[in-house]
């Protein structure tokens, strides 16, 4: 178990390279069983994990470059534990969902299992130029699918998708060069390992400016408000398995990297920044979800709803209390698990149509019953029903945002209006009225590739959904350690006042 | 007195000279004068005790390279003008009397840091028992930059042959490019003009 | 008066500007190569002189070089200058233009 | 007694199951029905031992297991049976299971038979963890639980296409399940929000730890708390100003109605201002109380008043329920409790009862809803019209209906507390409560055959049917009789409420106005509309066209109002912004894309393939890098 983190890292790109000599035929087969695998090392991670223990376990670590501190270092905790966990999952399911007749399906599965191991290294790392590395690393097979299985603009979308994110991920290098700097001016060596800048105190004027560096790499990938732009292209052009994981797994790495980097890192900007993020956050819960309110095409209504979703995680980012902390970690798995499935639904009914567009279809639940109800869990999921996997994160940010500020919490809160809003419009267009297409009266229902698929999913979803609390409980006591982290790093007493660890103190 | 006279009148000589080189239509007028010019150059290097390169002037430029000037003139009609199409005189003599002025009001200005130490001081040689600035020359060339001196020399061989291949005998068509190939590729580049 | 070493700078100035001119100015090759040369003198003198003031020989071991390289640079380049007029049977510049972007 | 807890709670949620995942794509499956309706009967009999067991030994409380918790917060699925939510338990499992015998027939020929019973026991099981939850987070599950399925059930005949407002005022069943489930979760919201404040200054969320806390915290705090669930409890109550998906509601199945829309989910608001009781009878939440109080006795009247001329079977009782729910809040409100309880449950009697009966008129009428193309039917649905005309007289409030002793109770109540304009729109809506529910029995019952003209042919329902409608019927006239020993039962754990002597005194007087009321309500609809001489085909043109009966036909014009200030500002801003996101917010992405793209295209014809063109700009760069260095120089 000594090598566990990294056999998770890097068995799926070994199996991606040995990937090209297998024939073009098994090549589905062949990813479905490497992407199991590498799920159940992920549930093997899980099992021998100490739920007790917040800190960072089964660390690894090897210099790379020993004059500036730069090395192989690794490290799981609750919080990244089940992003990986998820993102393995995904990554598994998604590449079930892939239609047989995929073109390229040997590049295809390359190009995922390459996708996977950027994936779960960036949430392991604990060296910020590994980090970076797997972050920018994340972009390039990401292009490629986009580029080469996407729709009639895909190009657009894939250079958009590339360039926007990349250019935020440099300024935010240079926050990263600019912290290890930092830290050599303070202790005379270098280094960047998270775990040592975690014991670095600067200034608040340095923290300002290096907030506002990670901000824009996190900020575009969240995607945050006005950043999102590249987001309804990425996934309007996006085959469904891009729009999978880039909706399930790389969207949390923007909101990962808040947690991880300028939360710990940053006490005092963060809640100085609080303010700012809460308004930012709050246009995009709302604003986007009346744009995706307005959308005709079925995959950019959950493109946008995505986007406002993410808000509410970022709210919950910022709340600085181990609710909000905790159930926005909870939310971006919840989120990852219904966005991935609801991708995956739209998938399905454009494999059978050939089109998005809502108002061609209507009836559906007549047509295609099961496809129908297992549209109506996610829906639910989505709009946050109790019981259902989306109630716990939305509930808990909700209710430790209310702590930062009643108003915002209302604004934020009429998500779970609007949010009902488009989603039960789409549902309506689509699925209920009568049939308007007449070739859409021989639709088949869901087969069972589809369902191998999605019903791990729907299971899921009900079951974290009645007992979260397997997840919830390594979640929060990572979550209280990084508040208690912060808490001693902060420099501020503002600061140590926003913090909440445990309102018990307080009270 | 003696080293201001020789100055000015070298100075004044090659700025002419020069200016007739760059100015002048006819490329024998042209060549003539710059050949005068580095001869004149090579007087300004005897004036700062730098014998040595004054020799190698004299030798390498005016001897050398002029020579093979003229014999390139062979293959162009030197007789004839050279006609040009000069587009926009005002803003070339703008920038060339610009930096012109820039240089004056540069090394016009007085210079600082008069206690650098010299690094190869002249006189070197001196310590051997001989003196005079070829010795001098040769005793630092010989050891500092021995190996940039003979890259130098590796350099010249270099050029030499290219120089005879380019010219030689093989004349008739490119040498790195088809002519063929060339004139199509023209031709596209109309094309896309167009 | 006593020639100083901004006299022979401010000559190598202006030698280099007049060769500067010539570049600009010129659109047969043969000229450029005769500015070319009025440049890299300028320079020669301006490094001998600064060697002769400091009392250092590596000025001269400089100039040596840049003569060096002057003179590979004319054997190469007339070679080339050869062909070029046997292609296009003239030096201009304007006549040799490939590189339009 | 913990087994029987959860029998009560799982039984529906097992029908659900069995419903759901055997038989969701078979065709009709009668055992579907037996099954269901028999576990929805399990539950009743468990509630009824429970209630039994409550009243001789006290509440009984259980904790499932653990839910949420993260932070300070913890949540478990616990379930209190005390005498409060098993009244309700009582009322939830007898109207259901007896509408799910209904639904067994009613629902005989539907195609989606199974789905029906799946989507039914699922509200039940809902309904249930509503009522028995011991915490506010354990109440709002089974309070959107119930949400989802009643979303279900409204939108049951999902193929119907969408008409136009003229048309059809509910437009199609999507779409008033899709208000339904929107509007309620406005006022989700407020429940939201009022749970979060209870969270931070109480810590808990557990009722009874809640409840102690609450005289330890500030005046304004209690205020906000009681406004915020309040605004909850609007939504699902369907008060003024989120009504309208009551009427809208309607679109949905006929046992869906009677179940939901009348005797169970519409309760859930009153439920719970009675359960959150310590709250709403603190002095600093008066005013609060008294807008609740209020409130409903303006719905009561708002809903009466577009009853009265209403021409839907359905939205004719949809309203009665809407204006009973006022009723309801306004004994809340004043502090009546448990006459409120005794209301909801009395009222779930009759109006599940009236429910079915109207469903039973649409199912031989082949779904046709307009009352005035009925007329004449007692002769061939004998058995319906005994029901409805139960039920009219029990919500008429007529003596010894059970109607009347919860009603007058409330009436006596508001006339108790001094609230004498309370006091008089809650009896001049008994008349014209009266006045429309038998202005509906007579429309549909007697007088002129009119049906035939139009070639109906209807029959009484199943035999059986009627049968299992019985309970309702006894209930509807018997409920009120066992008052006092509801009283004696339920004041155990809510707070009595003692009229004062003088209200005592007067109470005969002031039921006598009541009835005389009712009575003339009655006797005008008979002069109106079955009397001798009353031609209920002739229609009053000249009143149609006067403002009031406009006002009221087009429901006050609130639905239009909503359409228009809120839906269409909505969708209208929604495309403006997709817009702006696609000109401005995307458009300065794509800007500066293009900017450098442009400034290629521009630097590109530097390019020119001229030699001598490059040497010049070599040239400008040469002297650009020469005055660099001279400014240094002359600088340093």
């Amino acid at each position: 178990m000594d090598y566990i983190l990294s056999i998770l890292i890097f068995f799926p790109a070994i199996a991606g390279i040995l990937g090209f000599v297998v024939d073009k035929g098994s090549a589905k087969a062949y990813g479905v069983s490497v992407a199991a695998i590498e799920l159940l090392l992920a549930l093997g991670l899980w099992a021998s994990f100490d739920t007790t223990n917040p800190g960072m376990q089964f660390t690894e670590f090897s210099p790379i470059i020993s004059q500036f501190g730069i090395s192989y270092n690794v490290g799981v905790d609750g919080i990244s534990l089940f992003i990986v966990i998820m993102a393995a999952l995904i990554t598994l399911l998604g590449i079930i969902l892939l239609r047989d007749d995929t073109k390229n399906m040997k590049n295809m599965i390359v190009s995922l299992l390459f996708l996977e191991m950027t994936m779960v290294g960036v949430f392991l790392s604990l060296d910020a130029i590994i980090f970076y590395m797997f972050w920018e690393l994340s972009l390039v097979p990401m292009l490629y699918i986009i580029g080469a299985w996407g729709g009639p603009d895909r190009v657009y979308a894939a250079v958009k998708f590339f360039l926007y994110t990349f250019a935020g991920s440099l300024i935010m290098l240079v926050g990263l060069l600019a912290m290890a700097y930092l830290f050599h001016l303070e202790s005379g060596i270098w280094s960047f390992n998270l775990l040592d800048w975690y014991t670095l105190k600067l200034t608040t004027n340095q923290q300002f400016w290096l907030f506002l560096a990670f901000f824009s790499g996190f900020a575009i990938k969240v995607p945050m408000f006005p950043f999102h732009t590249w987001l309804p292209w990425a996934h309007g052009q996006a085959p469904t398995i891009g729009s999978v994981i880039l909706a399930a797994v790389l969207l949390k790495m923007g909101t990962y990297g808040f947690v991880r980097f300028s939360l710990p890192i940053l006490p005092d900007a963060s809640v100085t920044f609080t303010p700012f993020i809460m308004a930012l956050s709050l246009i995009m819960v709302i604003y986007t979800a009346m744009v995706a309110f307005a959308q005709k095409d079925m995959k950019q209504v959950i493109a946008y709803s995505s986007v406002s979703h993410m808000g509410i995680i970022m709210i919950g980012v910022f709340a600085m209390n181990a609710e909000g902390l905790g159930g926005s970690i909870f939310l971006m798995l919840s989120h990852g698990i219904v966005s991935g499935a609801l991708f995956m639904l739209v998938g399905v009914i454009y494999e059978r149509t050939g089109t998005k567009i809502m108002d061609e279809f209507g009836g559906l639940a007549a047509v295609m019953p099961v496809y129908a109800t297992v549209f109506g869990v996610m829906l639910m999921a989505s709009v946050g029903l109790p019981l259902t996997i989306g109630f716990v994160g939305e509930f808990l940010v909700l209710l430790g945002f209310y702590k930062v500020s009643a108003i915002g919490t209302i604004l934020a809160g009429t998500t779970i209006i609007i949010g009902s809003v488009y989603m039960l419009a789409l549902f309506k267009k689509s699925f209920f009225g009568p049939v308007r297409h007449e070739k859409n009266l021989g639709l088949k229902d869901l087969d069972r590739r589809e369902l191998t698929a999605l019903l791990p999913l729907v299971a899921i979803v009900v079951w974290l959904g009645v007992y979260p609390k397997p997840i919830l409980e390594p979640i929060d006591n990572s979550v209280k350690a990084l508040l208690v982290q912060m808490e001693n790093h902060a420099q501020l007493e503002s600061t140590k006042e926003a913090i909440i660890v445990s309102k018990k103190e307080v009270k | 007195m003696y080293e201001f006279v020789a100055f000015y009148i070298f100075a004044i000589a090659t700025t002419i000279l020069f200016l007739i080189t760059v100015m002048s239509k006819n490329v024998l007028y042209s060549m003539t004068s710059l050949a005068a010019g580095m001869v004149l150059i090579s007087g300004l290097f005897f004036l700062l005790g730098a014998d040595f390169l004054g020799v190698v002037q004299l030798i390498v430029y005016v001897g050398a390279v002029m020579a093979l000037y003229s014999f390139a003139m062979m293959f162009f009609d030197a007789t004839k003008d050279v006609k040009e199409k000069h587009g926009n005189s005002t803003l070339v003599f703008l920038l060339g009397g610009l930096m012109a002025l820039v240089f004056v009001v540069m090394f016009s200005a007085p210079i600082i840091g008069e206690n650098i130490q010299a690094l190869y001081p002249v006189g070197l040689a001196e310590n051997l028992g001989v003196s005079g600035n070829a010795q001098d020359v040769g005793l630092v060339l010989f050891t500092k930059y021995l190996v940039p001196f003979e890259v130098a020399a590796l350099m010249l061989l270099v050029a030499m042959i290219a120089g005879i291949i380019l010219a030689g005998k093989k004349m008739d068509y490119s040498l790195t490019e088809c002519e063929a190939s060339d004139e199509e590729l023209q031709k596209e580049i109309k094309k896309e003009e167009a | 008066m006593e020639i100083g070493i901004s006299h022979y700078l401010i000559l190598s100035g202006i030698l280099f500007s007049i060769g500067f001119v010539g570049v600009l100015r010129r659109k047969n090759l043969l000229m450029l190569f005769f500015a070319t040369e009025i440049m890299l003198n300028a320079v020669n003198i301006a490094f001998a002189s600064i060697g002769n003031y400091y009392g250092d020989l590596s000025g001269q071991m400089f100039a040596f070089f840049i003569i060096a390289v002057a003179a590979s640079e004319v054997a190469v380049g007339l070679g080339l200058l050869i062909i070029l007029y046997k292609k296009y049977g003239s030096l201009d510049l304007d006549v040799i233009s490939t590189m339009k972007g | 007694m913990e087994n029987l807890v959860y029998i009560a709670l799982f039984a529906p949620f097992v029908g659900s199951l069995f419903a759901g995942l055997f038989f969701a794509r078979s065709p009709k499956t009668h055992l579907v029905g037996v099954v269901n309706s028999s576990l929805i009967g399990i539950a009743f009999i468990a509630a009824v031992t429970l209630a039994l067991h409550v009243a001789e030994h006290g509440a009984v409380h259980v904790t499932m297991m653990s839910w949420i918790s993260a932070g300070d917060l913890s949540i478990p699925f616990g379930f209190l049976v005390d005498e409060v939510s098993v009244t309700m338990m009582l009322v939830v499992t007898l109207v259901s299971t007896i509408v799910h015998i209904y639904s067994t027939g009613y629902m005989n020929h539907d195609k989606a038979y199974n789905r029906f019973f799946a989507y039914l026991s699922a509200f039940v099981f809902s309904m249930m963890i509503l009522v028995m939850s011991d915490n506010f987070a354990g109440l709002f599950i089974g309070w959107e639980g119930v949400g989802v399925c009643s979303w279900l059930l409204i939108g049951f005949w999902y193929h119907k296409e969408d008409k136009t407002f003229e048309e059809n005022p509910s437009i199609s069943p999507s779409w008033a399940a899709n208000e339904a489930f929107i509007m309620n979760r406005v006022a989700d919201l407020g429940m939201l929000v009022g749970i979060f404040l209870i969270y931070w200054n109480v810590g808990s969320l557990q009722y009874d730890v809640v409840f102690n806390a609450l005289p330890h915290l500030a005046d304004g705090l209690l205020v906000s708390i009681a406004i915020a669930l309040f605004i909850g409890a609007m939504g699902k109550s369907a008060q003024f100003p989120l009504h309208t998906w009551l009427t809208d509601a309607m679109e949905g199945p006929t046992p869906v109605s009677a179940l939901i829309h009348a005797a169970t989910m519409v309760t859930a608001g009153v439920f719970l201002v009675i359960r959150a009781n310590p709250l709403y009878s603190l002095e600093a939440v008066h005013g609060v109380s008294m807008f609740i109080a209020s409130l409903g006795a303006f719905v009561a009247f708002y809903a009466a008043s577009m009853a009265l001329s209403a021409r839907d079977i359905k939205r004719i009782v949809a309203l009665s329920t809407l204006s009973q729910l006022g009723y309801m809040f306004a004994a809340a409100g004043l502090g009546a409790y448990w006459i409120a309880l005794f209301h909801l449950a009395a009222h779930a009697f009759f109006k599940a009862l009236l429910f079915l009966g109207a469903g039973n008129v649409m199912h031989a009428m082949d779904d046709e809803l307009d009352i005035f193309k009925m007329g004449g039917m007692k002769k061939v649905m004998m058995g319906s019209y005994v029901y409805m005309g139960i039920a009219s007289f029990a919500l008429a409030g007529l003596p010894i209906m059970a109607g009347f002793y919860s009603k007058d109770a409330i009436i006596e109540t508001a006339f108790n507390d001094g609230s004498f304009i309370i006091w008089a729109i809650l009896v001049i809506t008994a008349g014209m409560t009266a006045f429309y529910s038998f202005r509906q029995v007579f429309f549909t019952f007697h007088g002129e055959e009119r049906y035939k003209a139009l070639g109906f042919h209807p029959h009484d329902m199943y035999k059986y049917v009627l049968v299992a409608m019985a309970p309702l019927a006894i209930l509807a006239i018997s409920f009120g009789w066992f008052m006092d020993n509801f009283h004696e039962f339920i004041t155990k754990n809510l707070p009595d409420y003692e009229m004062s002597h003088e209200t005592h005194h007067l109470a005969p007087y002031l039921g006598g106005l009541v009835i005389v009321l009712a009575l003339t309500g009655i006797f005008i609809a008979w002069k109106k509309y079955a009397g001798k001489g009353a031609n209920a085909w002739k229609r009053d043109e000249e009143f149609e066209q006067s403002f009031i009966y406009k006002l009221v036909a087009n429901q006050y014009y609130v639905p239009r109002f909503y359409d228009e200030f809120i839906v269409q500002p909505y969708t209208m801003a929604s495309k403006k912004f997709w817009e702006i996101d696609k000109a401005v917010v995307d458009g300065f992405v794509d800007l500066i894309g293009k900017m450098s793209y442009k400034s290629g295209d521009v630097s590109r014809g530097m390019q020119t393939g001229s030699l001598s063109a490059y040497l010049n700009w070599m040239g400008v760069g040469a002297l650009l890098l020469i005055v660099a260095a001279a400014i240094t120089a002359l600088i340093g």
